[in-house]
């Protein structure tokens, strides 16, 4: 009874048309897409949604913005009105992985193509068209890696975690502890959230450093803001942040690249934000009913100090 | 009988503005003229709809229960380790549940024994149930069982009315107004319902009149604990996961709910169907920013913050300045 | 005593609070089919012992036994459940709800386990049709005036079928035709085999209802006794614990000669078509210097609507005032205040106290509220204030720093006064200024206004009592149905006049 | 009492380990003994000060560099502050029977302002502090005339304010975070005034202001009348509605200090994430010091330790490695018991358990 009413409401709406060989082609400019974000928790998520809405103007697509504010249900109510609305696209930047089945469901019996975004969900492939991420343990891995290589696998590290329970936050944790594992001497001193924030960052560090005194010599951060704020606190107790204490986080917004041109931050793993030109890209063409990939990974690298001077004109974030 | 009474009066103004928003927005987006859209409405908030049918009652108590979020939480976790460890998804609702209520009868057991503040003992219960849900499982946890996908796919009705869509009523919508109608019934037609009023109009008087506090409190906020459970079974269907994170900021959002739906912060007036509206009030308002869609993030906020203003500012203009409003309040005022 | 079972027998209770031992060793007997009156000055112990025959204190020492069997009542659900059913002191209804459920809360009739709206109500309305009274009952209590609230709270007390009826100062705002409506109920009651217990501190109510009299002081028993066998006299004496001389303070003779009569001086107070649409209607009044009037009429007729209309709470919408001549605007409280005039509430639970402040505090609020907050009054001054008045209202408090909400009732009465009586006002509206206030004060009061008036204050008065009102008043406007009626001057201020005078225009009695 | 403590104080813990507890454990029974509500919440700073000192050995370590001094009990204070500042403000709110829960977002919206007025209208830190203090005051305000004149309840405005508020401090910043390194600036939440964090300078300072103006002059009195029975207060003349509208501009302006605090410790203004859930943290520290959200009595000293006993709670966390995910458990035990302390009913029941039956 359930696929007679969406049937139904299918018919009555030829914004929607369904067919399941494929959908009458359009062209970008003609088509309407729903965006929901996650909310603007930091700078690389504004450079995020930035990205896809200066694009989305280039192209002339109308694209609807939701902010979710961090809330899932949030986003999975803003899904189910572009749904109602009779979007063309709905690009969904979830918050967590888990939870969109019944959504995606909808979505896919209302006939509307989903296209993902910074993160991918935990749901069957079929669900949705293509998921576009950066691979976020080969990050954790590879700041993991690094470290090791520079501090010749002897490091008593604190972990700074993102928010608790972020799958972002689990998967950077994995790689980082897959690549020490291989390293006897490498240890996690502590491993305590700072929730993604500076001033959490700070705090933490803060207390931690006066707890182990002397103990620690390298930071892990799980992103950019904690690391910078584990600097400062790294400073204020009067060591040398870069130096006695080896700094290592993933996102590389412009904010590290100048605390590596200070000196303080010591690399950072590449996340890159600017998913807008390739997003559009593949919207282009599942609009058009081509073939789209189902995973594109959007690759990252990682800048040390001594890239930073090169690199920090050319960052658009 | 129904007879004109001032104290329906924030209820029929709040009534009239929601109709008018109703309208307004029936008016200016052509999405919105759907019976879809109403469904959205009503699944979208059915756990914060269900948590803040609650939440009327401990605040028509003159209490607060801030634990709601994290209990829904709880509930979601438990739900999905059971269904994952090999249960049943009815019998995983039903032991996320019984543990909900039971945390709800403890919070008020402590609440009523050692005469604590609501407020104290409820943020413990808060970061209490937040912890417990992670001790349960760190990682969020997908619920995959057939039984589980019937009711989510299966378990409704489909809605139509002629001239208009039809559209399908999923079982969670069901369920909130199902415990809405539950609520309102008990609100106004059961001697709970008086004894809570009673409570939180004067609690020295209703001791001298020989309303049971504290069996009537334990129940409050068991029947709290109930409606945070069955928003997280909800919430557990409308993700077909459990997460030990989600509902974070939901029991401000559920206060809020109630309280534009005009009832008294402070205790002993109010009602479920106030509550109601406040509840589709925030809804609305929030549906409208996403369907209008072209705000950036500042923006969303501020719209919210804006249009919730305005709301409050014509209902309070409007309930002061209706006739019936004039005239003396005698006597208590608290 | 007549020996004869008792139903109810209080044998030696005794119960302190820190600082304060309100009974001692009390023993206390009610028989079935018998009124008796429970005496004694104000904090004397007479609400305590009622609050441990209701289960709100437990008590300290002591047993109660009801028809023989011992009882310990441990809240008042459970007193109910025993056959004791109590109206307070302080009025407990639940403003919010309306007067049906007040009556009926915690009782309500069912069907389908669901309350039943219409039965409830119909039990309401039967309830209050006992007190001869006809409200309507899906109103909500926080709307009526304080004498029908407390009709609605005895109305409560009687829907119960209870062995034992506590009525704690019932008659303390109720007017001369509601007592006696009371009265009736009660010696009904009675002839079913009831044993009530009644406060009261107007002696006349005392003799007109009750059998036995007994008389607490201190928090000790004085005395039990027929209330035939003990005349007034004696049974004052017992109350204060001294003997009266010539000078007896307990029978006023007569109206005595008014306060100050009008001088021809300008009016402190001119009201002219002063009205509050919808409210009161307009009113018309020149109030001298040093003159006392009286505000009369049935309950509801609008005493206490004027009385807060002069005082800004809720302010006039139409008319004029003028203070010493001046026209002046009052829309709140605080140009009353600066206008010079003070106003004593008639609920004190409501308007009145702050509960949870001390003694010191509430006496002193509206004299530091007139001083701003910057103006502390200096210590000593505030010392002396709160000692003065505490000494000349003779308040019983165990020290300046007691909550004042720990007082009993009539103490609380008296520190409201003083907290007026300290702005020295040039106008003073009193709203039933000696509502549960024992006789001894009740004079104190009288005199001091008469001194007040005698320094040229001009006072409002409200009383229900209107022997009071006689006494005490040079001047008497009628009110009736909220509009101002007529006006009673010098000799023909007499209560009987005054009885006249409302009832010549009650020409259709309203009630049934 | 005292032998005790110095028991309990390992005996590798150093002077100041053992002088922080005697300090805490002497001011605690001083005030028990002249029966002072802010006792029992300093006894539970006491127990989980002695906790620390018996599992972490470095706690009350204190170092002295470039005179100031530095370690886990400075950090705490100056981590502490934003909670005391807000919930000085927040205390004298309640009192009046109101509430503020738009503090965070007026803390993120001060920050903001602060930043961008220095980085891009170039103006003074001084003059840019003094800006964004006047606009959260202003904040304050805006609940205060909702509530007063509209009689609007405290909480719906006040959660109407956290959402908006919070937008206009994204609007400002373009929803970033702004970074602003500025020497002065930085003082405001990383200096050091005689060896100790300028932040708790601030913080005494809004204490001595409010405590004078609420013990010195009758406005404690006033407000205390209006939170206990507020209609029977404008009766005996109370100004109920200007007192109400300042105490909410009061708390804007508190809200204003810490959100300074909050941008300088990071010489960012980060409008998203500072103060988000802050109000719950001031909120409980007020009532934990023994302010009832009824209203009416109000203990700002209470105030101060229950901020002080939150922020070493979160401490306690970070030092003892309790997982982040875990955290909140301990955290609530923490909370309950100390609100078993501070409440007269559950010393009273426990009394009665240990035998010692007395009164009623
Ligand atoms: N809960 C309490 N705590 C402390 N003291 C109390 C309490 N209740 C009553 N008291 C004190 O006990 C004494 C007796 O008070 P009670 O109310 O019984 O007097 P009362 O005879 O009813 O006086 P009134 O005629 O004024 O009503 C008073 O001194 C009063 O201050
Ligand atoms: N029978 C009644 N039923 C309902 N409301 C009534 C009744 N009688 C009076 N009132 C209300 O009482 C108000 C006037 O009461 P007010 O308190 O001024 O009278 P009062 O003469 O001072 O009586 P009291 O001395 O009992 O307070 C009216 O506005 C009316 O709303
Ligand atoms: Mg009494
Ligand atoms: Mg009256």
């Amino acid at each position: 009874s359930r696929e007679e009413s969406d049937a139904a409401r299918a018919s009555q709406k030829p914004a929607s048309e369904a067919d399941a060989a494929g959908r009458k082609p359009k062209k970008l400019s003609e088509i309407v897409v729903g965006f929901s974000q996650t909310g603007a928790e930091s700078s690389w998520r504004i450079a995020h949604s930035k990205s896809i809405q200066e694009e989305a103007e280039k192209r002339h697509v109308q694209l609807l913005f939701a902010d979710g504010q961090n809330v899932h249900n949030n986003q999975v109510n803003a899904v189910n009105g572009f749904i109602t609305k009779g979007v063309d696209v709905i690009v969904i930047a979830p918050q967590e992985s888990v939870g969109w089945k019944p959504t995606l469901k909808e979505a896919k019996r209302a006939g509307i193509p989903v296209v993902l975004t910074s993160r991918g969900v935990d749901a069957e492939e079929d669900l949705y068209e293509t998921v576009m991420v950066a691979d976020f343990v080969w990050e954790g891995r590879r700041a993991g890696e690094w470290l090791a290589k520079q501090t010749n696998g002897n490091a008593r590290i604190i972990e700074l975690v993102g928010t608790p329970a972020a799958d972002v936050a689990v998967m950077r944790k994995t790689g980082f502890a897959e690549a020490i594992a291989k390293h006897p001497d490498m240890k996690i001193i502590a491993s305590q959230s700072g929730d993604f924030t500076r001033t959490k960052g700070k705090a933490v560090m803060e207390t931690l450093l006066a707890a182990h005194k002397g103990e620690i010599n390298a930071v892990y951060a799980h992103n950019d803001d904690m690391a910078l704020g584990a600097i400062q606190a790294i400073q204020a107790a009067g060591l040398k942040p870069g130096q006695d204490i080896q700094v290592i986080s993933i996102d590389a917004v412009k904010p590290a690249f100048e605390a590596m041109m200070e000196g303080k931050l010591n690399a950072t793993v590449e996340c890159n934000p600017l998913h807008g030109p390739l997003l559009f890209d593949t919207i282009d063409k599942i609009v058009r009913g081509e073939k789209v990939p189902k995973r594109t990974i959007v690759p990252g690298q990682i800048f040390e100090r001594e890239q930073a001077a090169a690199a920090i004109g050319s960052r658009p974030y | 009988m129904l007879r004109w009474d001032r104290r329906d009066l924030p209820l029929m103004v709040t009534a009239v503005l929601l109709i008018a928003l109703y309208s307004g927005v029936l008016v200016c987006y052509d999405a919105a003229r759907s019976l879809r859209f109403l469904v959205d409405l009503i699944k979208g908030n059915a756990a914060m709809g269900l948590c803040a049918v609650g939440m009327t009652f401990v605040i028509l108590s003159g209490g607060i229960d801030l634990s709601v979020g994290s209990v829904v939480a709880l509930t979601t976790v438990l739900v999905g380790t059971l269904v994952a460890g090999g249960c049943h998804p009815v019998v995983a609702f039903c032991v996320g549940l019984a543990v909900s209520v039971a945390f709800g009868a403890m919070t008020g057991h402590l609440i009523h024994r050692f005469s604590l503040p609501p407020f104290l003992v409820t943020l413990a219960g808060m970061f209490f149930a937040r912890g417990a849900a992670f001790l349960v499982s760190m990682q969020p946890i997908g619920i995959d069982h057939p039984a589980l996908d019937w009711i989510v796919d299966e378990l409704g009705f489909a809605l139509a009315i002629p001239g208009l869509d039809r559209t399908w009523v999923p079982a969670t919508a069901l369920l909130f107004l199902i415990v809405l109608v539950l609520g309102v019934i008990l609100g106004r037609s059961t001697s709970f319902g008086r004894n809570v009023l009673a409570i939180g109009g004067d609690r020295q008087a209703a001791l001298l009149m020989g309303v049971p506090l504290g069996a009537t409190t334990v129940c409050l906020y068991a029947l709290c604990g109930l409606c945070a459970g069955l928003g997280g079974v909800t919430t557990a269907l409308i993700d077909s996961a459990g997460k030990p994170n989600i509902g974070a900021g939901l029991e401000l959002e559920a206060i809020a709910s109630v309280v534009i739906g005009g009832t008294l912060l402070t205790g002993g007036a109010g009602s479920v169907v106030g509550t109601v509206m406040g509840v589709m009030i925030t809804g609305i308002v929030r549906a409208v920013i996403n369907l209008d869609g072209r705000l950036p993030s500042p923006w969303h906020h501020i719209s919210i913050g804006l249009l919730l203003l305005v709301f409050i500012v014509m209902q309070q203009v409007l309930i002061r300045s209706a006739p019936a409003a004039r005239g003396v309040e005698y006597g208590h005022h608290r | 005593m007549p020996v004869s079972k008792a139903l109810l027998s209080v044998e030696g209770l005794s119960k302190s609070f820190p600082g304060v031992r309100a009974l001692h060793d009390v023993h206390v007997e009610a028989r079935a089919g018998e009124i008796q009156a429970l005496m004694g000055e104000n904090g004397a112990g007479k609400s305590t012992l009622i609050k441990l025959l209701t289960g709100v204190y437990s008590p300290d020492a002591g047993t109660l036994r009801l028809g023989g069997a011992v009882i310990r009542p441990t809240s008042p659900r459970h007193a109910e459940s025993l056959g004791i059913s109590a109206v307070h002191q302080e009025i407990s209804l639940i403003p919010h709800l309306s007067i049906a459920d007040n009556i009926m809360l915690g009782r309500q009739p069912r069907r389908f386990g669901l309350i039943d709206g219409r039965a409830v109500r119909a039990k309401a309305r039967e309830a209050l049709a006992r007190l001869s009274l006809d409200l309507d009952v899906s109103r909500s209590v926080a709307a009526l005036p304080t004498a029908l609230q407390q009709m609605v709270a005895i109305a409560r007390a009687l829907a119960v079928d209870a062995r034992i009826l506590i009525l704690d100062e019932p008659t303390s705002s109720l007017d001369e035709a509601e007592t006696l409506r009371l009265f009736d109920v009660m010696r009904g009651l009675k002839a079913q085999g009831l044993a009530i217990l009644f406060v009261t501190h107007f002696l006349d109510q005392v003799y007109a209802v009750s059998d036995t009299i007994t008389v607490l002081r201190n928090g000790c028993l004085v005395g039990q006794y027929a209330s035939s066998e003990l005349p007034r006299l004696e049974l004052v004496q017992a109350m204060l614990g001294v003997k009266l001389g010539a000078k007896d303070r307990a029978a006023p003779g007569g109206p005595a000669g008014p306060g100050g009569e009008a001088s021809a001086a300008e009016p402190a107070l001119a009201a002219r078509g002063l009205e509050r649409k919808g409210v009161i209607g307009p009113i018309e009044f020149a109030l001298r210097p040093g003159e006392v009037v009286g505000l009369a009429g049935l309950l509801g007729s609008g005493r206490s609507e004027t009385a807060r209309m002069l005082f800004g709470i809720e302010p006039a919408d139409r008319g004029e005032l003028a203070v010493n001549g001046r026209a002046t605007e009052i829309k709140t409280p605080r140009h009353a205040i600066r206008a010079g005039l003070a106003y004593c509430p008639e609920d004190r639970k409501v308007d009145g106290i702050i509960p949870n402040l001390s003694v010191r505090e509430n006496l002193l609020l509206a004299l530091q509220a007139s001083q701003g907050a910057l103006r502390v009054l200096p210590r000593h001054e505030r010392e002396r204030l709160v000692q003065h008045y505490i000494k000349t209202l003779s308040i019983k408090t165990p020290s300046p720093e007691t909550p004042v909400k720990l007082l009993s009732g009539g103490n609380q009465q008296k520190v409201l006064l003083a907290r007026w009586m300290a702005m020295q006002p040039r106008i003073l509206l009193l709203d039933e200024p000696t509502r549960g206030v024992d006789i001894g004060a009740k004079l104190e009061i009288e005199a001091l206004v008469k001194s007040l008036s005698e320094k040229g204050v001009a006072t409002v008065l409200i009383s229900s009592e209107l022997e009071e009102v006689a006494r005490n008043c040079s001047r008497v406007v009628v009110l009736r149905d909220r509009k101002q009626q007529g006006e009673l001057v010098g000799e023909s201020v007499t209560p009987s006049s005054i009885i006249q005078a409302i009832a010549h225009q009650k020409e259709a009695p309203s009630d049934a | 009492m005292l032998e005790k403590i110095t028991e309990a104080a390992p005996t590798n813990a150093n002077l100041t380990g053992i002088a922080i507890l005697l300090f805490t454990g002497c001011a605690g029974a001083l005030l028990l003994l002249r029966g002072r509500r802010e006792a029992w919440p300093l006894l539970g700073l006491l127990a989980l000060l002695l906790f620390n000192s018996v599992l972490s050995k470095n706690f009350f370590s204190i170092v002295e560099r470039d005179g100031a001094y530095y370690g886990t009990p400075i950090n705490l204070l100056n981590q502490g502050s934003e909670v005391m500042l807000l919930a000085i403000g927040l205390t004298l709110v309640i009192a009046v029977r109101g509430i503020d829960l738009s503090v965070g977002s007026v803390m993120a919206l001060s920050g903001a302002t602060c930043v961008i007025l220095m980085k891009e209208a170039h103006c003074g830190p001084l003059l840019a502090a003094l800006l964004s203090l006047a606009v959260a005051g202003g904040v304050g305000l805006f609940n205060g005339a909702l509530v007063t004149a509209l009689n609007i309840q405290p909480i719906i405005v006040t959660l109407i304010s956290m959402v908006g508020v919070r937008g206009v401090a994204m609007l400002i910043t373009r929803a970033e975070p702004v970074t602003h390194t500025d020497a002065t600036f930085a003082f405001i939440g990383n200096g050091h005034v005689g060896g100790l964090p300028f932040s708790m300078v601030l913080v005494a300072a809004v204490f001595v202001v409010a405590a004078l103006l609420c013990r010195r002059t009758a406005l404690g009195l006033f407000m205390e009348a209006i939170g206990d029975n507020e209609r029977a207060s404008r009766l005996a003349g109370v100004d109920d509605r200007r007192i109400k509208l300042w105490l909410y501009g009061f708390s804007g302006l508190c809200a204003g200090i810490a959100g300074l605090v909050a941008a300088s410790y990071i010489s960012t203004a980060d409008p998203d994430r500072v103060g988000r859930l802050r109000e719950l943290d001031a909120i409980f520290a007020a009532v934990i010091g023994g302010t009832a959200l009824t209203g009416g009595r109000f203990y700002l000293g209470g105030t101060l330790i229950g901020a002080l006993l939150i922020q070493t709670l979160s401490t306690t966390m970070y030092i003892q490695h309790v997982p982040s995910e875990i955290e909140p458990m301990p955290k609530a035990g923490v909370m309950l018991l100390s609100c078993l302390l501070v409440s007269e009913e559950s010393r009273r029941r426990l009394l009665e358990l240990l035998g010692l039956k007395r009164g009623q």
